[in-house]
């Protein structure tokens, strides 16, 4: 029993270090991507390569004066960050990293996953309520929007994970991937799920609760120094756990095809790298596109992630039910993409090409032509 | 703020040169503006048109309205303190006809009021506020005269000739 | 979406590419050769001497007021060293005041005073900007040193002599 | 002027409550320091009230006190990211009124200059209504180019932003012996880049949806609020000084004058984008006509125009400036109003932003492309 107690509390503070290391090192692959994107070089001076920038960093933050307005609501404003904080962390519990690399290897992992990754949206409400600004209120009430009701189609397009692999254990979903893995066989549960979790991170284009030219930080435009920094810690896990996620449940996880799945040490490499990979992408996401408005964010949520993941759902059952082979489950789920796109294309009157209502005029020459 | 006359110097006056338009506005202008008995003159390539400070929002209706002028684009709404009276200058354009003309109204400085104009053009709406900032000139009718450069309670009119600047000392 | 994907091989085409940022403190961008730094004060090598003759004329008409000159008698006129009746005493110049807008060079009579390359404006002490004659005078020699200046009147006689000869 | 109550405006709903919301003059996206006071119903606007006059430097008061020479400076410093086109409307006003002529060559700089003023403005609201959207990375491609074109400057002007280049009569001084060559690279690598930046933002769905539709002003209406520049065009009507009473030598160039058909925000962003194209072409030919020959018809040190009063009109790359020059013949003129292009723009912000949501406020305020420093003046 005692040992018990003792292996998780090392495991526990092992993972802790483990994921603040990660956190660094997402913050200096974020700084640095986005800065080749902008054809800038990204931090430069401390360390090699900028590699100290994120050390230094959080030196700054903890070192920074934690300022305090004096009409806060105390202690809903120092408990938000922990409330947002801890759910982040406890779903690590249950994931993986390699086959035997999990602390708790529970069989509702995802359930567990899901039930967790709820309760951050408490803290970031409490947040903005607590701070007594009007932008932070702003931020609070557009988080909690968000979040809960991008948390269905999450929940939905797990749910089709979960069907075509039998079971709610991580490692047995990995498991059921040594085939094929679940991107090809359910592409459309995999968009879903990566744009479902792209807002529920709030990364752009759904950066709506912090969005810095309207809302200037939302929920967390009054904290600052080391508290501002647990939120910026949890967003960070939160970022590794949902691309982390979505190598589990659609990449296969730690599995490359010629490379043996049960050696730690090459699968937790496997698995890294692919989280990385989908990590980038999130970035490169992030330096390209401008935000959503709340209103569409909300209709894209509503009108189109909920219904295309109960099509995904019904789809799956059907395969599962008739048997077909998995080939005709891929070729549908593309189809119901395609339609989606071109629908979507259509409704927001960009296709084939979008209206330009800008045109040249020349009156000296009087031959305007369109532009 | 020394203007430096030099003794037995004439100031020469401005060249004035009319171009088509303005020669044709010259001509139009006396019958448009014939109820408000206009004192016409030019500034160098533009008409000026004077009138009484009363009639100021009836005249722009007009010059607005009529078909043959059209001015339906407020350019600049300015005034100048000339010392012994405040001069209201309105530069009136055209988007059709795209012709310019310049409407002046004189004001006393003690009683320096004008009939707004924002029920013509919505676009004088801040210069008008603004002139009553710098130039203490109240535009009679006007839905929000409130300071609009200047800060609440601020006293005197800066924009006049005779505004004592605040002594300005370098750290 | 088409338009999405277009963005995003926009970016992922930039990230490929060279960036075209300054490493700012340890690399430089070049300076251009009209650049218009600090006015500073130049220095006449021939009777060392500066060819500042205080006569205020930049002071009058600098729209900032950020000058002070005095003028005093040149003793090495009066040694008969220098053809200069009068010379500077002192200068300042506000460089914190001032806006860099060349009046003074444009009206100077005697290409006393130019503008520099030097652009540094942070200082460690609250009037450190305030620049005297001595200081002036040193980034004057360093932007003589930097560009082989020569006054503009000097050079022009140089050409017209030139010419003559050709 | 519409009517708002303080109470809920909701029947049969949950009770709610409107809130004023302070936007500026420190936050982030309100383009210098203009304040807008928002009512805000949860995320919709229902009331506007902007102040400005936070940078109110009294420039037209300081412009009786300097001669003629120092003003250019001050005319530098109201539209601080269109320097050249501010000194060559009041040079402009002065020569007018003097009836001084400019030199050929003198012109052919002055349009060259302005119309790469131009561009770099636009560059510069490209990437801020980029920001405004949520976008981070258009700036960045922005400010590449701009850069290219402050570089230009300095080498030409001698300064990267305050230039006090264009002076009355002509221009400081000849440009310099390899600014043809320079110039005819940085236009290909203008063109490239504006292009690049276009395909990045321009037409990406999630960029249309938040700017097409959002803001629309009608013709009559921007008409009525005395705007101008691209915020009129984009509104359908085809109005620019350049085309309507040209000057300079504007009327010697082959160019054609973007107008949008909706006067939405997207319109008035895509406007810019192209009078950006179109003022490369304007370069270009400036570049191919021009003479060899003096840049400045000298004048005195302290001008002395004859008495009377003049008003002349530029277009500006946010719009119409307008300057009115009255001189009673002394060395400091009596009177000088400027009319900025971005206030009479800025008017309108009321009309646009109710019955918006917030994030639209802030893509209509960035669309607007306003300046504060011409604003408050």
């Amino acid at each position: 029993m005692l040992l018990d107690v003792a292996l998780l509390v090392a495991l526990s503070l092992t993972l802790l270090t483990a994921l603040s290391v990660v956190v660094l090192s997402l913050v200096w692959i974020e700084r640095k991507f986005l800065g080749r994107i902008q054809m800038r070089m990204g931090p430069m001076h401390v360390g090699p390569f900028g590699l100290l920038q994120p050390v230094a960093d959080a030196i700054k933050l903890m070192a920074k004066e934690d300022l305090l307005s004096s009409w806060v609501d105390r202690v809903i404003y120092w408990v938000a960050p922990l409330v947002v904080f801890v759910p982040v962390l406890m779903i690590w519990v249950t994931i993986p990293v390699a086959r035997d690399l999990v602390i708790r290897n529970l069989d509702l992992g995802l359930f567990y996953i899901i039930a967790f990754s709820v309760l951050s949206i408490v803290g970031l409400v409490a947040a903005g309520w607590a701070s007594s600004n009007k932008y932070a209120v702003l931020g609070g009430f557009r988080a909690a929007a968000q979040l809960v009701s991008y948390e269905i189609p999450l929940i939905l397009a797990v749910l089709g994970v979960a069907m075509l692999a039998q079971s709610m254990n991580l490692v047995q979903v990995v498991n059921e991937q040594n085939v094929w893995v679940y991107a090809l066989i359910q592409p459309l549960g995999l968009v879903i799920f990566f744009i479902a979790g792209l807002a529920e991170l709030g990364r752009t284009p759904f950066d709506i609760h912090p969005a810095e030219s309207e809302v200037v930080g939302g929920p967390f435009v009054e904290y600052s120094g080391a508290h501002w920094s647990v939120f910026f810690l949890a967003e960070y896990i939160n970022t590794f756990a949902i691309a982390a996620l979505t190598v589990l449940l659609y990449f296969g996880g730690w599995l490359f095809p010629g490379l043996p799945g049960d050696v730690p040490i090459i699968s937790l490499a496997v698995f890294l790298a692919k989280t990385y990979l989908v990590i980038l992408v999130i970035f490169w996401i992030r330096g390209t596109y401008p935000r959503l408005r709340i209103d569409q964010l909300m209709s894209l949520g509503w009108k189109v992630l909920v219904p295309l993941a109960f099509v995904n759902i019904l789809m799956t059952g059907a395969y599962l039910f008739y048997g077909w082979p998995a080939w005709v489950l891929s070729l549908l789920s593309v189809a119901v993409l395609a339609a989606t796109v071109w629908g979507l294309s259509k409704a927001m009157r960009t296709a084939p090409r979008p209206e330009v209502t800008v045109r040249i005029y020349n009156p000296t020459s009087e031959a305007g032509h369109a532009g | 703020m020394v203007e430096r006359h030099r003794p037995g110097h004439t100031t020469p006056q401005a060249a004035v040169a009319l171009d088509e338009k303005g020669q044709a506005l010259e001509r139009l202008l006396p019958d448009v503006l014939a109820r408000f008995n206009p004192e016409l003159g030019a500034a160098v390539d533009l008409v000026t048109a004077t009138v009484n400070p009363s009639d100021v929002a009836e005249a722009c209706l007009t010059l607005r309205d009529s078909p043959e002028c059209r001015f339906d684009y407020l350019t600049c709404l300015c005034v100048v303190d000339y010392e012994e009276h405040l001069q209201v200058v309105y530069h009136l354009y055209s988007t059709t006809h795209k012709h310019m003309m310049v409407l002046k109204a004189n004001v006393s400085p003690e009683q320096a009021v004008v009939p707004t104009v924002t029920s013509v053009w919505v676009g004088a709406d801040w210069f008008e506020r603004e002139s009553h900032d710098l130039f203490g000139v109240t535009f009679d009718g006007h839905p929000n005269l409130a300071p609009l450069l200047l800060y609440e309670g601020f006293e005197g009119y800066p924009g006049r000739r005779n505004f004592e600047m605040p002594e300005y000392a370098e750290w | 979406m088409l338009g999405n994907l277009k963005g995003l091989l926009v970016t992922f085409a930039t990230m490929i590419r060279k960036p075209v940022t300054y490493q700012y403190p340890k690399e430089h961008k070049p300076i251009e050769d009209r650049y218009m730094g600090f006015p500073v004060l130049m220095w006449d090598e021939k009777v060392e001497e500066p060819y500042c003759t205080g006569c205020m004329v930049c002071v009058r008409y600098c729209p900032t007021q950020c000058m002070t000159a005095v003028m005093k008698d040149n003793p090495l006129h009066a040694d008969g060293k220098s053809s200069r009746r009068k010379i500077v005493d002192t200068f300042e110049i506000n460089l914190g005041r001032c806006i860099v807008c060349g009046i003074c060079v444009d009206v100077c009579n005697f290409d006393a005073i130019e503008m520099s390359h030097e652009h540094e404006l942070s200082k460690y002490a609250r009037n450190d900007n305030r620049s005297d004659l001595g200081r002036l005078l040193e980034m004057g020699w360093a932007y003589q040193q930097e560009t082989g200046w020569r006054p503009a009147k000097e050079k022009a006689a140089e050409e017209a002599t030139a010419e003559a000869e050709n | 002027m519409v009517d708002v109550s303080v109470e809920s405006q909701s029947e049969g709903q949950l009770d709610t409550v409107q809130m004023l919301v302070n936007m500026g003059p420190q936050h982030p996206s309100t383009h210098g320091v203009f304040r807008m006071v928002l009512m805000v119903d949860g995320e919709r606007i229902v009331d506007v009230e902007p102040h400005i006059g936070y940078l109110h430097r009294g420039s037209e008061k300081l412009c009786e006190g300097e001669i003629y020479a120092q003003i250019v400076t001050l005319f530098d410093r109201l539209d601080y990211i269109s320097n050249l086109n501010n000194e060559m409307a009041f040079c402009r006003a002065v020569e007018k009124l003097m009836s001084l002529e400019v030199p050929e060559r003198a012109e052919y700089v002055r349009v060259i200059l302005c119309e790469l003023n131009r561009v770099a403005s636009h560059l510069l609201f490209f990437g801020t209504f980029g920001i405004d959207a949520g976008a981070m990375t258009p700036i960045m491609y922005a400010f590449r180019d701009r850069e290219k074109i402050q570089s230009m400057f300095e080498a030409v002007t001698g300064a990267r932003m305050m230039h006090n280049y264009i002076r009355i009569g002509g221009v400081k001084n000849d440009v310099p012996d390899d600014f043809r060559q320079r110039m005819t690279a940085l236009i290909g690598e203008l063109r490239q880049g504006i292009d690049e930046a276009d395909r990045l933002l321009s037409f990406g769905e999630i960029f249309l949806a938040r700017s097409k539709g959002i803001g629309v002003i009608a013709p009559e209406r921007a008409i009525a609020y005395g705007a101008s520049g691209p915020t009129l065009r984009a509104s359908g009507v085809p109005m620019d000084v350049r085309k309507d009473a040209p000057y300079s030598i504007y009327d010697r160039f082959d160019f054609g004058i973007p107008i949008g058909e909706k006067g939405d925000s997207w319109d008035r962003f895509y406007v810019r984008v192209e009078e950006m194209r179109q003022s490369l072409s304007i370069i270009e030919q400036a570049l191919r006509d021009m003479p060899e020959g003096p840049t400045i018809t000298p004048t005195r040190l302290v001008l002395r125009p004859p008495q009377g009063e003049v008003y002349v009109r530029g277009e500006n790359p946010r719009g119409e400036i307008g300057v009115y020059l009255v001189s009673n013949g002394a060395d400091r003129p009596y009177r000088v109003k400027v009319r900025p292009p971005s206030f009479c723009n800025l008017m309108a912000i009321r009309e646009l932003l109710l019955n918006t949501y917030v994030a639209d406020a802030v893509v209509i305020l960035g669309s607007l492309d306003i300046v504060l420093g011409e604003v408050d003046r």
